[in-house]
């Protein structure tokens, strides 16, 4: 069968080796400060004029998305929440075919599923394991703002250990809110799909290594995909100044760790020689305030436990809760 | 059909939607969707103390900061900044501060309907 | 030359999908539809159709993939049966609104309970109302030649609308029949390739389903309702088209099978006709003034068509298998469309619903018998006696 | 159909939600204390509701049964409340309103300023400004609970914040709610009382 061409994405060293044509533009309704709008802009940054998104149902198609008001500047289209990639999948089947039959002229275009945690790996979870199963080349983003922001802030599972939602309230009986701990979705998909090449997490506080990894994920022939940390001002309640500071600072407390896993092989960035405690990261958002020191620590052990492996150890200091104390 | 259905319906001009409601993709911003209005302080730049580092550039989620390639300067764009000040917190150089929108003649798209 | 054989609805259904060379084909496995799926992997496997094959991890895959094809400009294709008809509904809806001319096959079933695989039209009636085209065909060549018909009536300009294509599950689906398959070039010629005015792509970069303001959503549903008005011409001139490209003799609304001189007629869609024709056969030897009235697509329904042809008639029995629980006449869907087709009609004939195929049942020739006896009585005495009669387990039926 | 007022309460997006949601709240209780029919109702058919976007709150007021429950937003209001003074520059806030409508702007600024970005103004009766963010404390962008919103119920009081001091000021320029009845519906009774007091009306 023939070889249906692609066009190979640069990866750039610095901001300044980025171009600075924009292609998810000024002129949307995310919130002032909104962590998966930069997400947005900047995969788009790197997916770049060859390119058709879909936007599963979530904050970013409802709060983007007026009638002729979408902020777009490839081919966009909507698609359920439920579904980001199965029609992912019929729109790249469709160009493999059209472009075989030399129906369409170009090579095959950089098809990109911009699906929240929750389009991704709770309901939508389904559809992104058999695009990835199948071997789509598609990049599936998950741009993770740990909750169901659009409906006005519901648990998801990424929704962090303690974190208060307005389906996680804390009360007398349940003090810390949310009881239970978010799934670990780059694993997920690492643990069980063959095709996959290429997958890596990534954080808006980190942008170039962020395009550079959604480069990548687009170069591969196949499926990858970049699970991407995103605050979101309104449902961490955090003043929208912070968001990239709040990003970072998951990094540096190894809330949030940035990996890559290219054919079996993890390769870390931006690790910290020593991590600050997970507390500091925690108290710049309200929705961790209700919080008591014994479920800070319960956090702490979770991410202490984490970073030492995720796939493979680090060789760092990481501090435990009690060397914290 | 019968004529009992109406053949033809007369939609008015602002509510007449494209097949499917497909619509064109916007070309560099999206008009029909500014947001400087959004804004209470906005973000100053003292251009002497600028570096381009473009972390401006890079961190805002709204596109509105760019370097100009003439003048090798930071170009704000009033039009669309929301007054996050992301901007404002990752300047390395010390180069942005805010002041109330208020104090300033015009910046803002006076807007008839909030969104 | 056109090929005379044997085959199943299902090998049939294929066969012409591959006449109509579509491009994405999406499955997932649901009997009785899924011999269609069947032949077509082997027919791309060996090279006879170049389409992409994408297993489907669900129903509700399967039509989004085939969502995602149709929006980038390929002919899709699918198909599902109960339960998987009913798992896929959240997707219908944005597929009509989008304007995506795909098409489903459909061999339809039961939904559970029961559980068991015998046809019954309720798993696609339910979903009805969801902006398709829906039909049924009678036979193997039937729904072979609605499969390439109703691409040609989806993909036309003035209605680009999606369509289910359906057949009698087993009945049609799996027993084998006289099929005519016409040539690759005569198709060609009766459906030219899909160009979607709208498709995604980067080199004309357009936006595909927008939020609106609640003010705009009595519009953009009106675009679908207009679209279904002027549904009607075109299917009827397609059909023409096809009749006289293929040599078949297809009405495009609905079928009298002897109802000159009839005064009662049975009223029904699908695979039954079958039996239906000879019931009225052997009756009409023995001097019933009965006939049988086959419908062929239940979206768009034809209205007028439905009244003028029943006002003729002093009873009608609408034989429905399938169910409506608790609706207006307590019985099946059709009775519901047929009567209200027929309330400004200056004639009405008298009007019941017969349940019976449900849960796959066979509807016997003596079933047939019984039913135009209780129409004959209906016919006399000018007015129904009972609304709906389940046949088998009902007074006198 | 018996007359309506309408009161729409500008305020920012998320960070003022709550309060802007409260004022409407207090109006509207505080007029039905007196015996008139109400209605009080939040933003929908522009949420999901963001961080600093242009907010509006709706309350309505009349003698009789209100017919017309089910809409999105008042199309005519008589009483507009600013809950952030830059919203009077990007917005026209008088949208709608017909000559003799009363202004509530909480500012530090004169009348003055603020009718100097305002170029309708000639539809305006009055204009009063309040510092209700300094009687009240903090910031007033302070996100403080999300449970009220999408139709849910208040988890904290009602008139807590920046809204007390803001229908404290209203009543200057509406007989419709008393000062009393506000006070009583208001858990910020201080704050209504300040707001009231240090109010500055301008006739226009």
């Amino acid at each position: 069968m023939a070889q249906i061409p692609t066009k190979e994405m640069e990866l750039v060293k610095n901001l300044r080796g980025i171009d600075q044509k924009e292609w998810y533009v000024p002129g949307h309704r995310t919130c002032a400060g909104c962590g998966p709008a930069l997400c947005y802009r900047l995969v788009s940054l790197a997916a770049g004029e060859n390119s058709i998104f879909l936007g599963p149902t979530g904050c970013m198609y409802v709060a983007n998305c007026s009638y002729m008001c979408t902020p777009f500047a490839y081919a966009w289209t909507h698609c359920q929440i439920t579904n980001g990639g199965a029609v992912a999948s019929g729109i790249e089947a469709a160009y493999n075919v059209l472009i075989r039959k030399g129906k369409y002229k170009g090579p095959l275009p950089n098809i990109v599923v911009m699906a929240g945690d929750g389009g991704a790996i709770d309901i939508g979870l389904q559809a992104a394991s058999a695009m990835m199963y199948r071997g789509h080349d598609v990049l599936f983003v998950m741009y993770d703002n740990e909750s169901y922001a659009n409906t006005g802030i519901q648990t998801s599972p990424m929704t962090p250990y303690g974190g208060k939602t307005t389906f996680t309230p804390p009360g007398k009986m349940i003090p810390e809110g949310k009881k239970l701990f978010p799934k670990d979705a780059p694993q997920l998909f690492i643990g069980g799909h063959p095709a996959l090449k290429y997958v890596a997490t990534a954080s808006v506080g980190y942008p170039v290594d962020l395009i550079n990894k959604c480069r990548k994920g687009l170069n591969y022939k196949g499926p990858a995909f970049v699970h991407i940390h995103c605050p979101c001002p309104k449902g961490w309640l955090y003043n929208c100044k912070d968001t990239v500071r709040v990003a970072k600072l998951a990094v540096e407390t190894g809330f949030w760790v940035n990996y890559e896993w290219e054919k079996g092989e993890y390769v870390y960035q931006h690790v910290p020689k020593t991590y600050k405690p997970v507390k500091e990261y925690m108290k710049g958002q309200e929705r961790f305030n209700h919080l008591q020191e014994e479920h800070i620590a319960k956090m702490q052990a979770f991410i202490t436990a984490k970073v030492k492996a995720p796939g493979k150890p680090i060789e760092v200091p990481v501090l435990g809760p009690r060397e914290e104390a | 059909m019968s004529p009992l259905y109406c053949e033809k319906f007369r939609i008015p001009k602002h509510l007449e939607i494209a097949d499917g409601a497909v619509v064109p993709a916007p070309v560099g911003e999206q008009p029909m969707m500014k947001t400087g209005n959004w804004r209470i302080e906005r973000p100053v730049i003292d251009q002497e103390k600028c570096t381009t580092c473009l972390n401006c550039f890079i961190y805002c989620p709204d596109a509105c900061w760019h370097l100009d390639p003439k003048s090798e300067k930071m170009v704000w764009n009033a039009i669309y900044c929301k007054g996050c000040h992301i901007c404002v917190v990752e300047c390395p150089a010390d180069a942005l501060r805010t002041e109330n929108e208020l104090n300033f003649k015009g910046g803002v798209a006076r807007l008839d309907k909030p969104y | 030359m056109p090929k005379e054989t044997y085959m199943a609805g299902c090998a049939a259904t294929a066969n012409g999908a591959k006449l109509a060379r579509v491009e994405v084909i999406t499955s997932y496995p649901i009997r009785p539809y899924t011999g269609i799926m069947m032949e077509l992997s082997r027919m791309v496997a060996a090279g006879e159709l170049d389409a992409e094959f994408v297993h489907g991890e669900g129903e509700h895959a399967q039509v989004s993939v085939t969502q995602g094809a149709s929006a980038s400009g390929a002919r899709a294709y699918t198909g599902s049966s109960g339960v998987g008809v009913a798992y896929a509904m959240e997707v219908y809806s944005p597929i009509s609104g989008g304007r995506y001319p795909c098409q489903m096959a459909i061999a339809d079933r039961a939904y559970d309970p029961p559980g068991d695989f015998g046809s019954e039209h309720t798993d696609v009636m339910s979903c009805s109302n969801q902006g398709w085209i829906l039909g049924w065909a009678e036979t193997p060549q039937e729904s072979m030649d609605n499969c390439i018909i109703y691409y040609r009536i989806g993909e036309d300009a003035k209605v680009m609308l999606p369509q289910w294509q359906v057949q009698d599950g087993y009945f049609v689906s799996h027993i084998p029949n006289k099929v005519s398959i016409p040539d690759q070039e005569v198709i060609d010629e009766f459906l030219p390739p899909y160009n979607c005015p709208h498709a995604l792509t980067p080199q004309n970069p357009t936006n595909h389903g927008p939020q609106i303001f609640p003010d705009q959503g009595p519009a953009i549903d009106l675009q679908r309702a207009q679209a279904f008005l002027n549904t009607p011409k075109v299917i009827e001139q397609a059909i023409a088209d096809y009749n006289k490209a293929v040599g078949r003799d297809y009405t495009p609304w609905l079928e009298e099978y002897k109802t000159d001189g009839a005064e009662y007629v049975f009223f029904l869609m699908g695979g039954h006709c079958r039996t239906a024709r000879f019931a009225v056969d052997h009756l009409r030897k023995k001097g019933a003034k009965v006939g049988m009235v086959k419908l062929r697509f239940v979206r768009p329904w034809p209205t007028t068509q439905v009244c003028e042809v029943l006002s003729k008639f002093k009873a009608v029995g609408v034989i429905e298998s399938q169910t409506n629980y608790g609706g207006a006449m307590k019985g099946g869907e059709l009775q519901h469309e047929v009567r209200s087709s027929l309330y400004d009609s200056p004639k009405q004939p008298a009007c019941c619903s017969f349940m019976a195929g449900l849960g796959g049942e066979v509807i016997s020739l003596e079933e047939f018998y019984n039913m135009a006896k209780i129409l004959e009585k209906m016919a006399k005495a000018g007015k129904a006696e009972q609304y709906v009669y389940w046949v088998g387990f009902d007074n006198g039926i | 159909m018996a007359d309506v007022f309408e009161v729409t309460i500008w305020c920012r997006g998320v960070i003022q939600d709550m309060e802007g949601r409260h004022l409407s709240l207090v109006l509207a209780n505080a007029a039905a204390k007196s015996g008139k029919f109400v209605q009080a109702w939040d933003n929908y058919a522009d949420l999901p509701d963001r961080v600093l976007v242009p907010l509006r709150k709706y309350c309505r007021i009349s003698d009789e049964e209100i017919e017309m429950r089910y809409v999105y937003e008042n199309n005519n209001p008589s009483l507009v409340i600013v809950m952030e003074e830059v919203i009077v520059k990007g917005i026209d806030i008088l949208r709608g309103a017909t000559k003799g409508t009363a202004l509530v702007v909480n500012t530090k600024r004169s009348a003055d300023e603020i009718l100097a970005v305002i170029p309708n103004k000639d539809l305006l009766s009055a204009i009063v400004t309040v510092d209700a963010t300094g009687i009240a404390g903090g910031t007033g962008l302070e996100a403080l609970d999300f449970l009220g919103s999408e139709g849910g119920v208040e988890a904290v009081s009602v008139g807590v914040a920046v809204s007390a001091p803001l229908a404290g000021a209203a009543t200057k320029v509406c007989n419709l709610f008393s000062l009393d009845n506000v006070v009583a519906t208001a858990a910020n009774k201080a704050g209504v009382k300040e707001g009231e007091k240090t109010a500055v009306v301008k006739k226009l």
